[in-house]
């Protein structure tokens, strides 16, 4: 067969989103690919520019769908900084909950995409059915499943309700060996190490090279996780390693995810256990009156500069599940922001699809783009 | 008895073999006019059709991880038949979940296009309804009603399962009540 | 590493190039340099200080003029480092980063649909997130949203 | 015990119909009714019609239990609300597709496009006439019924070729010349797992290899070739971890990308007879047929129809266990599959052609009849 | 806590027999869930329902939020009209601008009275409006089924909440406190004309105008046209929806820190 040029998007179960993978292959070769981004291209950035400090949360959420959670802890850790707010303890420890947990269900959610695209059946409904437990818990103390507009600048909306951190307590006991039956039916299984051994290879240089970060950075052995090099939140309080793996593979790039999800449940017994002993406020005090819901913009434009709030820029970068995150929020003193610019991972990621799939089969595009971990909303904003 | 006047059965047969098919389809036209589609047939079909209705699978934003969700283990859609396909071929519910941009809208009709009749269309959250809090943007279509006949529409944002498989059975309600 | 430090490893390199290092919260520091000297910083950056990972570049419209900014990571310094231009409206464009960091690529691809900036030898500067033919940079500050028009309702039950 | 075909049941049942109408008609029209060439022509057609409702119905159900298991195995229900546990959602899923209007892509070739599917489904369906049923219950006597068997399972590549070819897609191409070239390579180690069974039942005839295995069944001599034909059956039938021709993820659909409606009904219906046949083979060549090992109590292999019943059961059984790896396998690559159906299959296929016939040559086949096992 | 544990030393689970782990977990699952598989039969049970939660745990053995909280879930609004007291907050606040101030009976008719209508197909479900709301009467219920085949129902009036609020479904019962520091309406004496608009449209009528004395004219100046009463606010019921500042005239009142 001569070459030929095929397209894998917008629509195609492989890309679990909508982006295109254009694919020259030759035979089964692939020679050449070239991703189209921007079909979920919603303005977020923009639309952020119109919107209050905290109705920005609204389109956190919705900027990456697996990870709503992480994304407001980002945005609000700069916010906070542009605004020169500091949370009380026990709200970041709450924040830290929460992400830990999204780590999870993002994690969860991964490997229910992933074992689709390499045609095991089962462990996707297994990873489905475990993800919603830990979203049962996000829906008990946010009230939402999956678009949670829980953390404010400043704090977080409300407290956990009575009894939850018994439940939480009792999914984690629930979900540890489960991560032990995911590895049983992958790595226990020769055709899961035929299909995903020396795969999608991307070297620790090329990873740095291209901007790789998160999970397939640490897959290539570079220990390099925010939560350690530069603890944001209250990351140094608690007892956690840096998941890392050899071999930078799919199959590294697995035992990198799972593993993550084991220490966040280490992290997250400790953060629970804080949360029990120490009741407190999950507010600062001082907010600007513009900050809180229960208030009234004020329609005309010109007021809030009279009164002169502190300008500023702040920066944030988080250990995303997909990888490194970064807000820059630009702070004029306005009610709204006046430029918020998020570094999605996932963009990083897949701009490097050139070097971890040309040379490989077009059966192996699925498994290596599965373990990428694609998450069109945050990619495309 | 209109149909029969129009184009008498003795007539049909001194017709010449060139006019004898289009004066047959004629006079079939008239008898399904008259009568009505197959009474007995027709029920079974509509049965048959609003029983299985197998969606596209195709993943645009938010709403396509609680679609997918509601193929999970917990809810499993595929109780009432809804077996989410890959191909629009084989599809006869396009269930659009999530925010549709303008770049995606011709595809989006494409695949619309390309799906067999009968088919429908559910519109799930409020991206695919109207926007949702995205349509001030300069990208985003405000509602996939602009571009293809929507059925049902799934409130939500992003809907829980519970109510997305709440729209599919709105869906078959609708589809027992249609008449033709 | 101190804005201070940063001043004296790059002025020697760059000369009247560099405006100034401000201190930056959580950062090594902010970068200011005139454009003209962007590829000398950039390499300095890259090869003499160990700023290897380039994380986001990003552009700021200021009606006045444009920013255009660039963050940087080195391992070894533990340190996030912003590079900052300011680039004048009406002719905006400077020097493409992705020959030093190949990450640039996408991020200034995206930069330049979004406020207008043009990177000079950018191997390949398509839109990315926007369909091609759009004319509009939306991350312009005269660049108004606003709710969309009534458009035809193809519904079957109105 | 006489013979009682498929064909005798609709040869008596047209003779029997056609002589009553002639008995009542005046005397030209009633010998030109009861001519023995149109009660011939006749019972074909009967043949046919049962023959079809036969493998529809049998079709149809088998992909209800394999959901039905699918599900449990993925911790679900699967199909529970369209009759009693969504025992007519497939009759329903069959009548939708009916009604579905077939779209024809732009360029694709009509004559390939309409015709490898039906040819694909036709193919499926012979093969599930030529099989026995249960002792004197076949569609015909045939002394090469396996190798016919055989032969017109090997048909199916062809057509999946052509339907994938004439469709014009790429992805469909891929699909097909993927399973082309996967069939083919299966087929090899198939036939020579095959040939060890003929080597130790001394027949092609499937009605006497069963009977071969009233003593002891083959899966305890041959379990090799057993593996060999489990694993061979399950690249021809294209299940996980085999399925590479229709692999969602990176084909969308594989071959029946552009076919939808009732052509697409075609592909479904056949490949689920295929998984039937392949089933029934299994049954068939090792595990002992109607047959029930001779410690089972009589009561439960004497009543009427007993044969059919635990024929079923094991056929069912056996395809339970194509789910069961289904929901538990990944699917492997192209060029690996090649690769263990070359170098692991056929090596393989040789060793256990090689045993029957040490066995065979020994003479110490009867041992397996004394081992109490499933197979006494 | 645990020593270093990372993935790199951990050892793969290599296979034992080709493929004979994956089917052993496989059929595992299947045995336990043979009897009582996770799946919610949905339109008949329903997960809101906390005693079939409790069944669902015990029979399948999975943690199914046995003491888990629904009642804030956010859902569909429910409003109670009588309690209204239209003072806007929620419009304010919505960040879709889903909420439009519609009439509702009642009320004089000089100021009708104006509750929310929400048109679910551009809410959120963000809970900003019902965390604004100083009066806790437009609230979130647990109602999440909204599917319909006309855009136009997904538009749900003041009187449809209100019929929701009466089906007594469980109601979001987070009540944000007010901080500390709230700011207060304050006055710019010189500008105010006293035309009592921010009196008459407070939604709480916690602005009262009190007469202040007409200063003498000097000589040389002109006393402004004004009526001579300035506007108080009471702290304690203002609910800081900003329709004061909002329908003044003059621009003199503004938000600040009250001394």
């Amino acid at each position: 067969m001569s070459e030929m040029w095929i397209n894998m998007g917008p629509q195609h179960p492989m890309t679990h989103g909508l982006w295109n993978l254009r694919v020259r292959i030759d035979g089964e070769t692939v020679l050449d690919v070239d991703p189209e981004m921007g079909y979920l291209h919603r303005g977020i950035e923009k639309i952020s520019e119109d919107r209050h400090y905290n109705e920005v949360i609204t389109l956190m959420d919705r900027t990456c769908y697996v990870a709503g959670l992480a994304w407001e802890h980002l945005y609000i850790i700069a916010a906070e900084k542009a605004l020169r707010i500091q949370p009380p303890e026990r709200a970041d420890y709450l924040r830290m909950m929460c992400e830990e947990f999204q780590r999870i269900g993002s994690h969860l959610m991964w490997y229910a995409a992933f074992v689709q695209d390499i045609g095991l059946m089962s462990p996707f409904l297994y990873g489905m059915r475990d993800r919603d437990l830990v979203l049962d818990l996000f829906q008990s103390y946010t009230g939402a499943r999956m678009t949670y507009e829980y953390m404010r600048v400043g704090g977080v909306r409300n407290d956990l309700p009575p009894g939850f951190t018994d439940q939480a307590r009792k999914v984690l006991d629930w979900l540890v060996p489960r991560f032990k039956e995911y590895d049983q039916l992958c790595l226990g299984s020769d055709i899961f190490h035929k299909r995903c051994d020396h795969l999608g290879v991307l070297s620790a240089s090329d990873c740095i090279r291209h901007g790789v970060t998160g999970p397939m950075l640490r897959s290539a052995g570079v220990k390099r996780d925010l939560r350690k090099n530069r603890p944001y939140s209250l990351y140094k309080e608690v007892d956690f390693d840096v998941a890392v793996a050899d071999g930078a593979d799919v199959t590294a790039r697995y035992l990198v995810r799972m593993e993550e999800m084991r220490q966040s449940v280490r992290i997250l017994r400790q953060v629970v256990d804080w949360l029990d002993a120490h009741p407190g406020p999950v507010m600062a005090e001082t907010v600007p009156r513009w900050m809180g819901a229960p208030y009234a913009p004020v329609g005309r434009e010109g007021y809030l500069l009279k009164r002169q709030y502190p300008k500023g820029v702040g920066f944030s970068s988080i250990e995303e599940p997909h990888g490194e995150a970064q807000a820059y929020v630009v702070n004029e003193g306005g009610e709204h922001p006046y430029r918020v610019k998020f570094r999605s991972p996932v963009f990083a990621n897949l701009s490097a699809a050139r070097t971890y799939l040309v040379g490989y089969h077009v059966a192996d595009i699925p498994p290596i783009m599965g373990s990428v971990d694609v998450c069109v909303g945050e990619c495309d904003r | 008895m209109a149909g029969r006047a129009a184009v008498p059965f003795v007539e049909i047969e001194a017709l010449r073999v060139k006019e004898f098919i289009p004066a047959a389809k004629e006079a079939l036209t008239a008898l399904i006019a008259e009568q009505g589609q197959a009474r007995l047939i027709r029920p079974v079909f509509n049965w048959a059709g609003r029983n299985s209705l197998f969606p596209l699978h195709w993943g645009l934003a938010c709403c396509a991880i609680e679609f997918a969700a509601g193929f999970g283990a917990r809810w499993d859609a595929e109780r009432f038949g809804v077996v989410p396909r890959s191909s629009p071929r084989q599809c006869d519910l396009m269930i659009v979940n999530g925010t549709v941009t303008w770049k995606v809208a011709h595809k989006l009709i494409t695949l619309y296009e390309q799906m067999p009749e009968p088919k429908w269309v559910i519109a799930m959250g409020n991206c695919a309804t109207g926007g949702g809090p995205f349509r001030t943007a300069y990208s985003v279509v405000p509602g996939v009603d602009k571009l293809v006949p929507v059925d049902v529409y799934i409130a939500g944002c992003p809907p829980r399962p519970e109510a997305m498989l709440d729209g599919i059975l709105r869906l078959e309600q609708l589809i027992r009540e249609r008449k033709e | 590493m101190q804005p201070a430090d940063l001043e004296r490893a790059l002025a020697p390199k760059l000369g009247a190039g560099l405006i100034g290092v401000e201190p930056f919260e959580g950062m090594a520091g902010r970068v200011r340099f005139h454009r003209e000297a962007a590829l000398d910083l950039f390499r300095t950056v890259r090869e003499d200080l160990g700023f290897a990972h380039l994380s986001m570049v990003g552009g700021i419209d200021w009606v006045t003029h444009r920013e255009v900014f660039y963050v940087v990571w080195s391992d070894d310094a533990n340190q996030y480092l912003v590079l900052s231009t300011d680039l004048p409206a009406e002719d905006a464009h400077v020097e493409s980063a992705s020959g030093v960091w190949p990450s640039a690529n996408w991020h200034e691809r995206e930069t330049w649909e979004m406020v207008d900036v043009t990177f000079d030898h950018h191997p390949d500067l398509r839109h990315l997130l926007v369909p091609d033919g759009y004319v509009f940079h939306p991350l312009l500050r005269s660049f108004k949203l606003h709710e969309p028009e009534e458009l035809e309702v193809k519904s079957r039950h109105v | 015990m006489s013979n009682v075909t498929l064909y005798s049941v609709s040869y008596l049942l047209s003779d029997t119909v056609l002589r009553a109408i002639g008995s009542v008609l005046p005397r030209p029209l009633s010998a030109w009714i009861t001519n023995a060439d149109l009660i011939t022509g006749i019972a074909v057609l009967v043949f046919g019609a049962l023959l079809l409702a036969a493998s529809m119905l049998n079709t149809i159900v088998l992909i209800w239990w394999e959901r039905k298991l699918l599900g449990r195995f993925m911790d679900r229900r699967g199909a529970m609300h369209v009759g009693y546990a969504g025992l007519l959602q497939n009759f329903a899923d069959g009548f939708k597709l009916f009604r579905k209007t077939t779209v024809q892509p732009r360029d694709a070739d009509s004559l390939g496009f309409y015709t490898g599917p039906t040819a694909y489904m036709v193919t499926s369906m012979i093969l599930f006439g030529i099989l026995p049923i249960s002792s004197g219950w076949n569609s015909g006597v045939l002394p090469l019924s396996l190798l016919l068997a055989l032969a017109v399972f090997s048909f199916a590549p062809l057509f999946i070729f052509v339907s994938a070819w004439s469709s014009n897609n790429k992805y469909s191409l891929m699909g097909g010349m993927r399973s082309a070239a996967q069939m083919i390579a299966y087929e090899v180690p198939l036939l020579l797992a095959v040939v060890a069974v003929v080597i130790v039942a001394g027949s092609f005839d499937l009605t006497t290899i069963v009977y071969e295995q009233q003593n002891y069944w083959f899966w305890g001599p041959l379990v090799v070739a057993l593996v060999v034909f489990f694993a061979g059956m399950l690249a021809e039938m294209e299940r996980i971890p085999f399925d590479l021709p229709e692999a969602e993820a990176e084909l969308v659909e594989g071959w029946n990308t552009e076919y939808g409606g009732m052509l697409f009904a075609f592909f479904m219906l056949a490949d689920y007879l295929r998984a039937l046949v392949g089933s029934i083979l299994v049954v068939l060549l090792f595990l002992g047929g109607w047959t029930l090992p001779t410690w089972v109590p009589a009561a439960l292999t004497s009543f009427p129809l007993a044969g059919i019943v635990w024929f079923m059961v094991k056929t069912y059984i056996v395809f339970g266990v194509f789910v069961w790896i289904r929901a538990s396998l990944p699917r492997v690559r192209t060029d690996q599959l090649l690769r263990v159906g070359w170098n692991r299959m056929i090596p393989l296929s040789l060793l256990s052609v090689f045993l029957a016939a040490l066995l065979v040559t020994v003479k110490c086949l009867p041992v397996f009849g004394c081992v109490p096992s499933l197979g006494v | 806590m645990a020593s270093e544990v990372t993935a790199k030393e951990k050892p793969g689970e290599h296979p034992v027999l080709w493929v004979a782990r994956p089917m052993a977990t496989a059929a595992r699952q299947f045995a336990k869930s043979l009897f009582r598989p996770s799946t919610i039969v949905y339109p008949y049970e329903r997960l809101e329902n906390p005693e079939f939660r409790d069944r669902l745990e015990v029979a399948s053995g999975k943690p199914f939020g046995v003491g888990q909280v629904w009642d804030n879930y956010r859902g569909v609004h429910a409003l109670n009209i009588a309690t209204c007291i239209s003072c806007n907050l929620c419009a304010f606040s919505c960040p879709d601008v889903c909420i439009e101030m519609v009439s509702v009976p009642g009320g004089d008719p000089k100021h009708p009275k104006k509750c929310p209508q929400i048109d679910y197909g551009k809410c959120s479900y963000c809970g900003f409006c019902s965390d604004a709301c100083p009066e806790g009467c437009l609230t979130m219920t647990t109602r999440y089924e909204l599917s319909t085949p006309k855009r136009s129902e997904m538009i749900y009036s003041p009187e449809k909440l209100h019929e929701i609020f009466r089906s007594k479904l469980p109601m979001n019962p987070i009540r944000l406190a007010r901080p500390e520091n709230e700011d207060a309406i304050l006055l710019d004496p010189p500008l105010c004309i006293g035309c009592n608009a921010c009196s008459r449209d407070c939604p709480t009528q916690c602005i009262t105008m009190l007469d202040i004395p007409k200063p003498e004219a000097k000589p040389g100046e002109k006393l402004p046209r004004r009526i001579w009463k300035e506007p108080v606010v009471n702290d304690s019921d203002c609910v800081r929806c900003g329709t004061c500042i909002s329908v003044c005239p003059k621009e003199c009142l503004f938000w600040g820190t009250r001394k």
